[in-house]
Parts: C-alpha cells; sequence; structure tokens
C-alpha cells in the first residue's frame, strides 16, 4: 500500500494531460525568480564584486563562464535519466522533456565555448588553448550535436524517442571517462606558462554572485524545459482528445 | 477451459499519428489456425510483428499459454517461428548454407535433418547454388525449408505463398496441415485463399 | 515458459523425440554464436574485395601525410602515432556501415532477434567477426605504416599490441553507433559524429602508449588503462547493441 | 560610468561574453516561445477541423 502512494505522483507525471497542465502552472514560478536572480547576479559580478588581484577585472567572465559550462552538463545529466526513465518505462513524457533538453544544452555549451575563449585570450593570449575543461566542453557539443542529429534522421518519433535515449544514455556513461581521459591527456603536455583555470579560494564577496547565478540558471533551465515540454507533449498528444478539450475548442 | 496457445487482448498500437492496431484480440488454441486478411496497410505485418514480440503495443497484451510473452521472450521466441514476406537468405550464401546458419543459431542441427527438408521443398537438385543465381520461387521454398525444420509449436506467416507455383503452394499447404495435426497453431497474414486444405478456424478482418 | 503438453517432436518436447531424424534441441548460446561468427567470416570471404577497402583507405591515409607535412623521417616520426591512430579510426570508422546493414535489409537480425537466444550474444558474435576482418588486418599493417613514417623496427611488437588492444574497443563502440542509424536512409556523416567522440579515450590512449612504445619507453600504464577501456567496452556496448537493434526493428 | 565600461581594460572581453551570454538566454525564451506557439496553432487547427468533420 505504501509502495502504491509512493509510485502514483510517478504515474500522474507519467500522463501527458496532468504534465502538460503541471508545466503550465509552474512556469511562472521558475522563470520570474530566475529573472530577478539572473539580473542581480550579473549585476553584483560586474559592479559589486572586488576585481580579483590577479587577473582584475578580466575575472568578471567566470559569472557568465561557470553558469554556462555547469548548464551544458546539468542538461546533459537531467537529458540522460530522462531518457533513462524514457527507455525503461517506455514514458512518452521522458522522452518529450529528454528531446527538449538538447537544444537548451548545445546552445550553453556553445556559450561555454565562447566565454572561455574570450577569458582565455588576455589570460592566455591566445583564443583557444587545448585546456581540458574547453576541450571536455568542446567534445559535448559533439555528443550533443549527435543526438540532435540521431534524432532529425528518424521519421517516426517514436524510433527517434528510443535511439535518442539509447545515445544519450551511453553518452551519459562516456561523460565522465571522455573527461577524465582529457584531463590525463592533458597533464602530459602541459606547457608550464600557461596560467590555468585553478580551482581558486574565492572570496565570500566574489563567490556570492556566482553562487546567485548557478541558481538563477537552474531555474531558467526550468523555465525554458517546462515550455519546450509543452510544445513537445502537443506534438505527440496530437490525437488525443485531452487537447481539443484543454485548449477549450 | 483450456488455456489457448496464444491470445491476444485489446492491442492497441500508434506509428506515430496512424492507429494501426485497434484493440486487436482473439484466442487462437492447439492445432488451429488463424487467418488475417485486410488491405495493404491495414496493418498485417504490424499485428504479426506485435505477436511475436518485436513491437511492443501501447496498450494491451500478448499471452502465450495464460502468461505475458514480456515475462520471458526468449522462451517464447524458442517456441516461435515467424517468417516475414522476405526470406531471410544471404545472395552469396548456397541454400543449404543459408539453411544451417539460420536454423542452426536456434536448434541443433543434423545433415540428415538439413538433407530430408531441402528435398522436402523441392530443394534438393540446386541447393548448392548461391542463392542469388535462384528465382523469387525457389528462394521462398528455401525459407519453407526452414519451415520445416523448425518444430516450433507456433508458427506466423506473413504471406508464405507469394511467388510460389502450383507445386510450390501444395508444399505449403502440407506443412501447414502437417503443423496443426500435431497440436501446433499457425497464425498466417494473407489476402489470398489458404493453400492446400487447410482451413482456418478464425478469419480477423483488419480495418484500414 | 517453453510450451508444454504438446504432443511428441512439437517444441520444447522435442527433445524427447528421437524418432525424428532432423537432430534435436536448441542450440547452446556458444554455440549459436560461433555459427553466427563463421557466418559473417563465410561470406566475407565470399567477397574478397570488400576485405581490402579499409586496409587501402588506411595505407592511404598514412601515405598523405608524408606528402601534405614533409618527407623528412625524423619529423614524421614525431607524429607517427597521431597518424597511425587517426587513420586506423577512420579506416574502422568506414568498415562500420556494413557491420549491420546487409542483415538489417535481409532480414538476419529480425530472426537473430527472435531467434530465442541472446541477441547481445549474437551481436557480439558479429562484432567479433567485423574485428577479424577489418581491425585485425588494421593491427597487422600498422607496422609497415609506422616503418615507412621512420619508426624503429624495435617499436613494432608493441604497436601491434596496443593495435590489437585499441581496434577491439573501436568495433565495439562502433557496433553502438552502427546499430542506432539502422533505418535511416544515408548514415555516413551521422555515424563519424555518434562514434568518433565516444572512442575519443581510445585514441588518447592508444596515441600515447604508441609514442611511448616508439620512443622505446614503457606503455604499461596507457595499455592498461587502454584494456580497462576495452573490458568496459566488451561487457556494455554489445548490450548497448542489442537493445539499438531492438529498436531498429520495432 | 565609463570606467565602469571600460573594465580596466578588459572591455573588449567582459562585454562580448556578457553579450553572449545574454543572447544566448534570450534566444532560448524566444525558440521555447515559438516552438510552443507553432505546437498550439497545430493542434488548435487540427482540434477544429476534427471539430467540423463529426
Amino acid at each position: 500500500m505504501m509502495a502504491d502512494m509512493r509510485w502514483t505522483w510517478f504515474h500522474r507525471l507519467a500522463s501527458p494531460p496532468y504534465l502538460y497542465g503541471l508545466a503550465t502552472r509552474l512556469t511562472p514560478w521558475f522563470a520570474w525568480p530566475a529573472a530577478l536572480l539572473i539580473l542581480g547576479g550579473f549585476y553584483a559580478g560586474l559592479a559589486l564584486a572586488p576585481p580579483d588581484y590577479q587577473q582584475g577585472e578580466g575575472f568578471r567572465i567566470i559569472y557568465v563562464h561557470v553558469p554556462t559550462a555547469w548548464m551544458s552538463l546539468m542538461v546533459y545529466v537531467t537529458m540522460g535519466v530522462a531518457a533513462g526513465v524514457g527507455l525503461i518505462w517506455r514514458m512518452k513524457v521522458a522522452h518529450a522533456v529528454a528531446a527538449s533538453c538538447a537544444p537548451i544544452g548545445a546552445s550553453f555549451t556553445v556559450a561555454a565555448l565562447v566565454t572561455g575563449s574570450l577569458w582565455g585570450k588576455p589570460m592566455w593570449g591566445t583564443w583557444w588553448v587545448w585546456d581540458p575543461r574547453l576541450t571536455s566542453e568542446l567534445i559535448l557539443l559533439f555528443l550533443y550535436l549527435g543526438f540532435m542529429g540521431l534524432r532529425a534522421g528518424f521519421d517516426d518519433t517514436q524510433r527517434a524517442d528510443r535511439a535518442g535515449a539509447l545515445l544519450a544514455i551511453v553518452g551519459l556513461v562516456n561523460v565522465p571517462i571522455i573527461h577524465y581521459s582529457v584531463i590525463w591527456w592533458n597533464s602530459l603536455h602541459q606547457a608550464p606558462s600557461v596560467l590555468r583555470f585553478g580551482k581558486p579560494t574565492i572570496p565570500g564577496a566574489m563567490l556570492a554572485p556566482l553562487l546567485i547565478l548557478l541558481l538563477g540558471f537552474t531555474l531558467f533551465f526550468a523555465a525554458v524545459l517546462l515550455v519546450r515540454v509543452r510544445a513537445e507533449i502537443l506534438q505527440r498528444e496530437r490525437a488525443a482528445r485531452w487537447i481539443g478539450e484543454a485548449l477549450g475548442t | 477451459m483450456s488455456v489457448n496457445l496464444l491470445e491476444a487482448e485489446n492491442l492497441q498500437l500508434w506509428r506515430g499519428d496512424r492507429h494501426v492496431l485497434k484493440g486487436v484480440g482473439f484466442g487462437l488454441g492447439k492445432g488451429e489456425c488463424l487467418q488475417v486478411t485486410g488491405t495493404n496497410g491495414a496493418g498485417k505485418t504490424t499485428l504479426l510483428r506485435t505477436l511475436c514480440g518485436l513491437m511492443v503495443p501501447e496498450e494491451g497484451r500478448v499471452l502465450c499459454e495464460g502468461r505475458d510473452i514480456r515475462a520471458d521472450l526468449p522462451a517464447f521466441h524458442s517456441s516461435l517461428m515467424y517468417l516475414g514476406h522476405e526470406p531471410p537468405l544471404k545472395a552469396d550464401l548456397t541454400a543449404r548454407e543459408n539453411l544451417h546458419y539460420w536454423i542452426g543459431v536456434r536448434r541443433r542441427l543434423a545433415a540428415a535433418g538439413l538433407d530430408a527438408a531441402l528435398a522436402r521443398v523441392g530443394a534438393g537438385a540446386w541447393c548448392e547454388r548461391l542463392v542469388r543465381t535462384l528465382s523469387a520461387g525457389q528462394k521462398r521454398r528455401v525459407a519453407l525449408a526452414g519451415l520445416a525444420l523448425m518444430f516450433a509449436p507456433l508458427w506466423l506467416l506473413d504471406e508464405p505463398t507469394t511467388n510460389l507455383d502450383a507445386e510450390g503452394q501444395q508444399v505449403v499447404g502440407a506443412l501447414m496441415a502437417e503443423q496443426l495435426a500435431r497440436g501446433g497453431a499457425i497464425v498466417v497474414a494473407t489476402h489470398q485463399q489458404l493453400p492446400g486444405t487447410v482451413r482456418a478456424a478464425r478469419v480477423l478482418e483488419l480495418a484500414s | 515458459m517453453s510450451i508444454t503438453g504438446l504432443p511428441a517432436g512439437v517444441g520444447s518436447s522435442l527433445d524427447a523425440a528421437p524418432s525424428l531424424a532432423y537432430g534435436a534441441g536448441p542450440a547452446p548460446v556458444l554455440a549459436a554464436a560461433r555459427l553466427a561468427l563463421s557466418r559473417d567470416l563465410t561470406l566475407a570471404f565470399r567477397k574478397r574485395g570488400q576485405l581490402l577497402q579499409p586496409l587501402a583507405f588506411f595505407a592511404l591515409i598514412t601515405l598523405l601525410f608524408p606528402l601534405a607535412v614533409s618527407p623528412e623521417l625524423s619529423r614524421l616520426r614525431g607524429i607517427a602515432p597521431g597518424v597511425l591512430w587517426v587513420a586506423a579510426m577512420l579506416a574502422s570508422l568506414l568498415a562500420l556501415e556494413f557491420l549491420f546493414r546487409d542483415d538489417a535489409h535481409d532480414g538476419t537480425l529480425e530472426q537473430y532477434a527472435l531467434s530465442g537466444q541472446s541477441l547481445t550474444w549474437l551481436l557480439f558474435a558479429k562484432t567479433v567477426a567485423h574485428w577479424l576482418l577489418t581491425g585485425l588486418p588494421l593491427a597487422l599493417m600498422a607496422p609497415f605504416a609506422a616503418m615507412s613514417l621512420g619508426v624503429p623496427a624495435s617499436a613494432v611488437p608493441g604497436i601491434v599490441l596496443i593495435m590489437v588492444v585499441g581496434t577491439i574497443a573501436l568495433s565495439l563502440i562502433g557496433a553502438i553507433g552502427a546499430a542506432l542509424t539502422l533505418g535511416m536512409k544515408r548514415s555516413g556523416a551521422l555515424l563519424a559524429l555518434l562514434t568518433l567522440p565516444l572512442s575519443l579515450p581510445v585514441l588518447i590512449y592508444g596515441a600515447r602508449a604508441t609514442e611511448l612504445a616508439i620512443a622505446g619507453n614503457s606503455y604499461v600504464a596507457p595499455l592498461q588503462l587502454l584494456a580497462a577501456l576495452l573490458v568496459l567496452a566488451v561487457t556494455l556496448a554489445p548490450l548497448a547493441a542489442a537493445s539499438a537493434v531492438r529498436i531498429s526493428l520495432e | 560610468m565609463s570606467a565602469f565600461l571600460d573594465m580596466g581594460g578588459y572591455a573588449a572581453f567582459i562585454w562580448p561574453a556578457y553579450g553572449v551570454t545574454v543572447a544566448v538566454l534570450v534566444l532560448n525564451i524566444i525558440w521555447a516561445h515559438g516552438s510552443l506557439k507553432r505546437a498550439l496553432e497545430t493542434a488548435r487547427r487540427r482540434s477544429a477541423s476534427a471539430g467540423d468533420n463529426s
């Protein structure tokens, strides 16, 4: 009985009309706090945080590079988990979530690459350095592109869902392997003069905007994801009767 | 009441926007033959593929002797023989080699058995020829030899008489009659008349 | 869940019916896998021309570098590990398209999926056959390519060993991509996009081990990492490929 | 103000970095809303035509 109770939320979420309604109601609850946090975080990062003693004002790129890099990875993990749920329990809405994640994650991966490169130019003197983080980020972009390319290759949504989901899971298993291989590879070829993004101990005044932005970006992802999931659900369920009722026609 | 060898309960399956299987249900006992008819695109092949577990219906289930086939697919598959409309043959292997590899993956095979099955379908004379040199009807006969070799209790046949001459059709009829006589069951998708003396216990018409 | 209660000669009760001359009993999974392997080898030797394609491709890529970079052996020796591995990766990628294509087309994969045998094992056998036909020849040809790039003969045994381990891993990882792109009309570029990022760790460890072997140093550490990848690929890749094939049959 | 915009000489790197990030954020909003709008329109058209038929 307890087990049944515990699983009802899971089954409710699996129902497209329920999730559609829930997504519609929840979106503003994520969108507005995200907007406030991101705007506040940018202001704090650009104006309030003190300049870094080593990198001067240049370090302020951290407030866009780290959140976008965090998004690129978090969205991939979300996509992989959703894909796994969809594949194992044959849950349509989970596939809709996974499919919605890919373009969001890919766009933030591009942003992380560009901001990383813009950070690298004043620090390293070149636009691109085969730094392990940037290299992993670039590989991640190819994983996203592969996922979207595979989905686009099928005419049939069901097959695209299932094949894409399998690829996302394989990718999820591979992401840590690739990441550590790249770190291992980089440790062999390290040029001594290069200033690297280390794990600096950041003072509180510098850290606070970063934490605000990480939370803001995560909420932003949730809001955009919910909107995209609604679109995906509508597309998948276009023959179902509840859609007409939900739209009031 | 005896348990049906194969039973389908309210199978619902969509392909994109197309509602292909709209609540298909039937029961099939031992020694019975079910004929599935319907126009092209009505979902005959989809139904057969769903029955053998390749496709998963959105709703409903397939039962074998009262148990859901999903509970143990490998065991269900080893008691089933599915013959699609294209015989699964390799052009660069001889007819005999094709049978050896195809059926050998499933069952232990003896050379004598292979020869007997090939003779049975009238392929004795040309079984050492590469399949690429055979006609469509001859390929179909090789596939029938595979049927003769697999003593699966359940046969799922998709248009088994395509490309066959009158004599070939008789062979199909004889094989099917034998299968029914020994207590096996057959689901056959065809819009032609059933070959030989075989009579369908039930006819299922799929509307498109 | 074998079907019970049928007269002798039917289904599982066939085992108890020696009167039938056909031989009896389901084939053990290893025998089935061996049969799938020998089938693919037989087929490949009937069409020998296709076997040479990846090898010719591999040799051709190796030829490009002296022409594009410099004929100086001292310079070529420096880039030899990279050249060998990039060429091996591309050659094995080229061969991947044929791994499942024909079998998907003529219904063989469907029969494998319905054989009652483990599809994972059958696909593993197919991948092994594929490696024997493409990866192993590549590994055996690598020393010649390496020596043409100024690599000393003393490094040859190491290079072959590293190449053997690496190409098996490449075939296994590639099998996932090949299975995922089944049922598509044009899959060449997509197959590369799916497979290459996943095989980057193999490239990293393989090239590093080769570099150490050429320099005459111990390459045990990267080879161990490569072997660890291989173990992981052997356990997981056939499972993933089998699910991908099932998805393509739906 | 101009000192703020100058960012200690790093303006050429900081502002494009923020610009790209804001662009990605805005594009994500536009794309998501665009796809939802298109899906809603298709669904409306379909349910309207289904209503006509019955």
